[in-house]
């Protein structure tokens, strides 16, 4: 039966995350972009709220029931509203946990998700995206060939969150170059393998608190084990999807936050008199942000929702986020455009909004639910 | 706990609606196109008497569901679907046609009017027939050729003679006023002021029978599209009607707390999220000729590819798609809130708002991207362009609903931001 | 040296076509429109403006000096702002004439440029679009395969203006399908042609008054001096191209109406105290409306004058039909925006311009400069 | 006659100034992207040498050309092209890198100001500077912290006190300020009220001179883009200047009539377009670097096919170049009317909103067809991106541009259109 209402535990995983971004993460956004550096004590604090882990049955050290698509969209857009990087670094490990997880062998799973269950933050990279303005996760051009017990991974991957920083990288590479989304595997990655080179840090236009990195492959082997599923690889499109859940809720929480400072603002801001909201232009530019954003949300959910009832969920996940950054720009370029000169300064946040939102349409991978 | 699947009582609904709408309103939706101004009788007939007046949950209830509905508080605990029912049936009724399905018997606005502030005794009085043998009609009647959107500046008066009500004006755009007060035993709520002086606090709601004198016809509007549906201008010369016709207290309360207009408002915001269905039925008929052609033609869309590596049809229907299914969240999420006794205001004029642009964009996208076959009337595609235009416009403009929804995000009142 | 002041003729061409406009086609646009009859007088009156004879020189019995492409779309902006059926009723004949006038061979021009120099209005017919969705004039499916010394026709085609009341149709037919714009040649087929059959009166959603027919070609024969051109055959591109200018200057005249349309509506229409232009949802529309009716002429403009110079100008001409063709819709559904319920109304002209407008995506071919 | 064809004069300029900004400007454009507050000295030494401010023409006419002016009268039959030489110029300049060109050496718009409202002696004493042999700029102080697009409500205030003007107050948003009045011997145009209760007809603008006492500049802004111009806050405390620093008479005249304020908007009118300019520019840039890309990877776009039979790309490459061009049409009849003595106030607003909106529609679009090519600093689109949003902002916000637009083709005065 149709609801729209948030269980208990729904409703307390936002208050937590809401309030851990007004407090923590968003006073700290402006200097983590101009810095490039997010707070230890943060990273730290916000890995208390346990969302990772949380997932993480108990039988791998983890407290928690399992994947819960819904509950982690809902997480993720209340962090958004706290800072983008900041959430994205937060959460780097769930691409390579969540999917173990989802998809890995038994032999995976207990080998690597323990390491997530932790007190203390354990980043984790993953490599899907590569440097080509055309790039498509269904034409992956890194490639993984089998050579006997290995695979020979060859290939440029960019915006790997945290690469540097983690033990391992989730690297995607097609096994059946041409097959589209079905040729694609994912291979966990220690960082040091021979022939895995990670580059200097990537330079953005937005999201500069994140730390990213291209990586090179130049025949790398990684025995065959290190194939997400094993002999059977993993469902690429599905965990492309949950990935595109996390990034369309994020946009949605990012922009939220750029609708109520506008919204502020064109209620407070006086010229020519009035409040700047009191125009026409101005207000109906709110009001269809406004409208833009609970949409996107109600996207996200009804996506999402098929996802945990096991309902094929590819089609929307894929709208959901196509969607979402086209609202993301909308919304960020107008909460520049509503404060005029202002929003082209950087004491406001406004600018950093509209740097990030455009990220949208490029990031793939990178975060998960 | 969210939730989007239908319960199986509606399921069944939208299923059985569906098939009668693919099979008794599609096939007949260009006959009623091209020869404006006839009715599809049989189906009326039909439609009254297997739904009796169900579809009317699109304007109000009808006699029968009004019944059912005393029995519970209006803010009852145990989740009720009246309105998720009514916006997934009129999704499907209108994927069928926009023109026929407005034009179906029922109570309409009129009725959701008497409804929404009448006595139990009106309610009696003029609701009961809607569950009668014939088919019948109620009608509304706000829009004055000078008012437009703006209802507060209604010039109609109703001035109190004796027993009677003897109203004065003329009324615009009622929606089957020829129905209701012609071709068949119904009446049209008339909104008139009893003290102008009094502003919006002066605008009543009055019921008048079909045939009551001094009351006319005086045009039937020749349409872009949605033709099946009768539109009129009514005038009222001395028209006098019973004094108990009126809806609600005659009191003048203080300007500031404008009562009987509260009701009319509240009508709209159960109205509006319909109005938004009507036009998500209509878009989604388009997209689905769009798609059934690409079928026909071997044409698959490539979901989940980078969208700058599509075909401009692809990329356009993915927008479609989005665009549609955003559309019906928002509304669904409007009735949801009505349903369970929520103030959903804001919440109606968003769905509004987003289904009226987002399918006025879409149909006449539509008829692009099929190029002869979309401008051609040997298809649908022309017509739902036409007929999906209205649904920008009537219920309030695009803009009316932009505005609603930043007052109300904003903190605004109606002179704050005007 | 750049300037946008028009010539003295232009100027004249403007306020004669104009004042016809104004004083004939408008006033009769309505009924025109419900009747789908075009009163025979206002065609007649028409033709006496001379526009096709004005381009047809003496030796072919006309009074012009050739093609001139800026002076013809100054002439149809002021023509459809009167009513576009009749415009475009009007310049049937253009496309026949005018290609053969451009490409045709001697034979060819002495044959038929004659017949459109009379006193009395001449139409003529073209055959370019195909009942598909995605016709696309660099595909034409219509066949003409030389058979001996004869060119044998396939295919059907749709909104031909005026076919069945023309001696003679231009058809367009691919000579070397696959071959693009180069593989397409023109053929002037008079009607009565074996295996040209011309259907019923087609049933548009706009354009109502104008008579347009889908013919339908079985094993067609023409002989091979039909080919525009003749053996040389004839620039596809070039004609297109200059259909397409005509079209775009057509989608200006008709938006410049709504638009001004709107303007007076805005002004005086009153609304919540105030007319309803005072406010800035309504103004900004009629602002966006006029900047984009200024940019499509000057892109229109530009395009023809690129054409009257030698230059190439069929990708100017391409961009200013689309440009053009999104315009009008933009302004049409806005029109009737902006007059509410009024708008929807078929006592009033904007839902008729609204009808017009959506066809200038699909209109190719049809009129000419 | 209408022609498109640029006069031999501008066509050289404009392949003089493309190599200039392709082999001077555009490699350090990132540099001074990535170290903001930093200056490129020796291009601005060279660009003063080799230009003599011609580069002004952005922002006003050099001393030198000021003095040509002298000879013919303003609304001269004869035609003139300085403006439209101005926005050709332009273009190819930001094309280059906009905000190294916003930061050029020149009289600016402080200059423009004492040309449109400056007495003979005045242009002499503040103009000639611009013909010596170091850069030296001007600069325009409007904006203030609580003004915004509001500039009929500036509260920075100017006593007279004997030979002496007296200003006090706070302005932001001063374009290249501390390069006139640190880095240089310029001066910034301070706009101040004479009388508050006088409204619009009360504020006048006041020539202050570099390094005068009782002005200091107390902010220098970090900004999303055009990083290279500094943008400056100054603050006024018993500053004094000369009497005869006033630009245009010290009389208030009567309330409706504003002297001193249609001087600015002039200028203004006079400038829109060449802001116009430099958002086409930076377009272009963009434009060019997909062409380029797809070039490289022979990749074709086929312009004149069916548009939804195309690629995504190709569709928005090709609605990309329409806008661009739509705008560049624009802006060249904005200017064209204007050296041709023509009101273009109309036009004029009309290309700013249609080039300030298409570009920042433009680059955004532009980085998303690029993927993480576009989103990377390692190529300049993303900066491009950051630059242009200024264009919908400065010398008039988008808005205010279709509220100019809207006024002038409804006939609505201010107060009917605000």
């Amino acid at each position: 039966m149709v609801s729209f209402e948030l269980s208990d535990e729904q409703k307390m995983i936002q208050e937590t995350c809401s309030s851990f971004a007004a407090d923590h993460m968003y006073p700290a956004m402006r200097d983590a972009d101009e810095s490039g550096e997010i707070p230890e004590e943060i990273i730290s604090r916000g890995w208390e709220l346990g969302l990772v882990g949380g997932c993480i049955p108990e039988e791998y050290e983890g407290f928690g029931e399992g994947l819960n698509a819904l509950n982690m969209v809902i997480a993720l857009e209340e962090l958004a509203w706290g800072d983008l990087s900041m959430a994205m670094h937060l959460l780097s490990p769930t691409v390579l946990a969540f999917s173990v997880l989802d998809q890995g062998t038994e032999e995976q799973k207990k080998n690597l998700l323990p390491r997530y269950c932790g007190e203390e933050f354990k980043p984790a990279s993953c490599a899907l995206v590569e440097p080509y303005y055309d790039f498509c996760p269904s034409a992956i051009r890194t490639v993984a060939e089998r050579d006997g017990d290995e695979f020979v991974i060859n290939g440029g991957k960019c915006l790997a969150p945290l690469a540097k920083e983690s033990d391992h990288v989730l690297v995607f590479a097609a096994t059946n170059p041409g097959m589209g989304f079905a040729g694609v595997d994912a291979f966990v990655v220690p960082v040091g393998t021979k022939g895995m080179e990670i580059g200097e840090r990537e330079k953005n236009m937005g999201v500069k608190a994140l730390a990213t990195y291209p990586i090179t492959f130049k025949d790398c082997r990684v025995p065959l084990a290190a194939r997400l599923g094993g002999e059977n690889g993993s469902d690429f499109l599905r965990l492309l999807s949950r990935s595109r859940l996390a990034l369309a809720a994020l946009a949605v929480g990012m922009s939220r936050h750029a609708l109520e400072h506008s919204r502020d603002y064109a209620r407070e801001r006086v010229a020519f008199g009035e409040p700047i909201g009191s125009r026409q232009a101005i207000a109906f530019m709110i009001a269809e942000m406004a409208i833009e954003v609970d949409a996107t949300r109600l996207l996200v959910w009804e996506a999402a929702w098929r996802c945990d009832k096991g309902m094929d969920f590819a089609k929307e996940a894929a709208l959901a986020k196509n969607y979402a950054a086209d609202m993301a720009m909308m919304v960020g370029d107008r909460s520049v455009q509503i404060m005029g000169g202002h929003g082209y300064i950087r004491d406001n946040p406004v600018e950093l909004w509209f740097r990030n939102a455009r990220g949208f349409a490029t990031f793939e991978g990178m975060v998960m639910v | 706990m969210i939730d989007f699947e239908l319960s199986p009582r509606i399921k069944a609904t939208k299923n059985m609606i569906h098939m009668f709408a693919e099979q008794a309103v599609r096939p007949i939706a260009r006959y009623y196109d091209e020869h404006e101004h006839e009715k599809p009788w049989d189906l009326f007939k039909m439609v009254h008497k297997f739904m009796g007046g169900g579809m009317a949950g699109a304007f109000g209830t009808s006699g029968k569901e009004e019944k059912a509905e005393k029995e519970g508080e209006p803010k009852e605990k145990k989740p009720r679907e009246t309105n998720l029912a009514g916006a997934v049936t009129i999704e499907e009724i209108f994927w069928g046609d926009a023109g026929i399905a407005l034009s179906f018997p029922g109570p309409g606005l009129g009725g959701a009017a008497v409804q929404a502030s009448g006595t139990p005794e009106q309610k009696e009085r003029f609701l009961s027939r809607f569950s009668g043998d014939e088919p019948v009609w109620g009608a509304m009647a706000i829009t004055e050729p000078e008012a437009g959107s703006d209802t507060a500046n209604i010039k109609t008066t109703a001035v109190l003679d004796g027993d009677e009500w003897v109203l004065n004006g003329e009324k615009i755009f009622v929606t089957s006023g020829k129905s209701a007060l012609e071709d068949s035993k119904g009446f049209v709520v008339v909104w008139a002021t009893v003290d102008r002086k009094a502003g919006r606090a002066g605008i009543k709601p009055f019921v008048v029978e079909h045939g009551t004198p001094g009351m006319q016809i005086t045009k039937i509007e020749d349409k872009l599209g949605i033709r099946c549906s009768d539109t009129v201008s009514i005038s009222f010369m001395d028209c006098r009607i019973p004094k108990d016709n009126i809806l609600g207290s005659p009191e003048v309360v203080d300007k500031t707390k404008t009562e009987g207009f509260k009701k009319a408002m509240a009508t709209f915001d159960a109205t509006r999220p319909l109005v938004a269905a009507m036009a998500i039925g209509v878009g989604r008929a388009a997209l689905d000729f769009i798609k059934e052609t690409l079928k026909e033609k071997g044409v698959e869309i490539r979901y989940g590819i980078n969208p700058n590596r599509m075909t401009v049809l692809e990329r356009e229907i993915m927008q479609m798609e989005a665009d549609l299914k955003a559309a019906r969240l928002l509304t669904w999420r409007a009735v949801w809130m009505l349903d369970n006794g929520l103030r959903n205001d804001l919440q109606a004029s968003m769905a509004k708002a987003k289904a009226g642009m987002a399918v006025t964009r879409i149909t006449q996208k539509a008829v692009e991207l099929m190029g002869p076959l979309g401008y051609s009337r040997e298809y649908l595609l022309e017509k739902w362009m036409r007929d999906s235009k209205i649904n920008d416009i009537f219920e309030g403009t695009g803009q009316i609903q932009l505005l609603v929804t930043a007052r109300r995000i904003l903190g605004f009142t109606r002179e704050q931001l005007k």
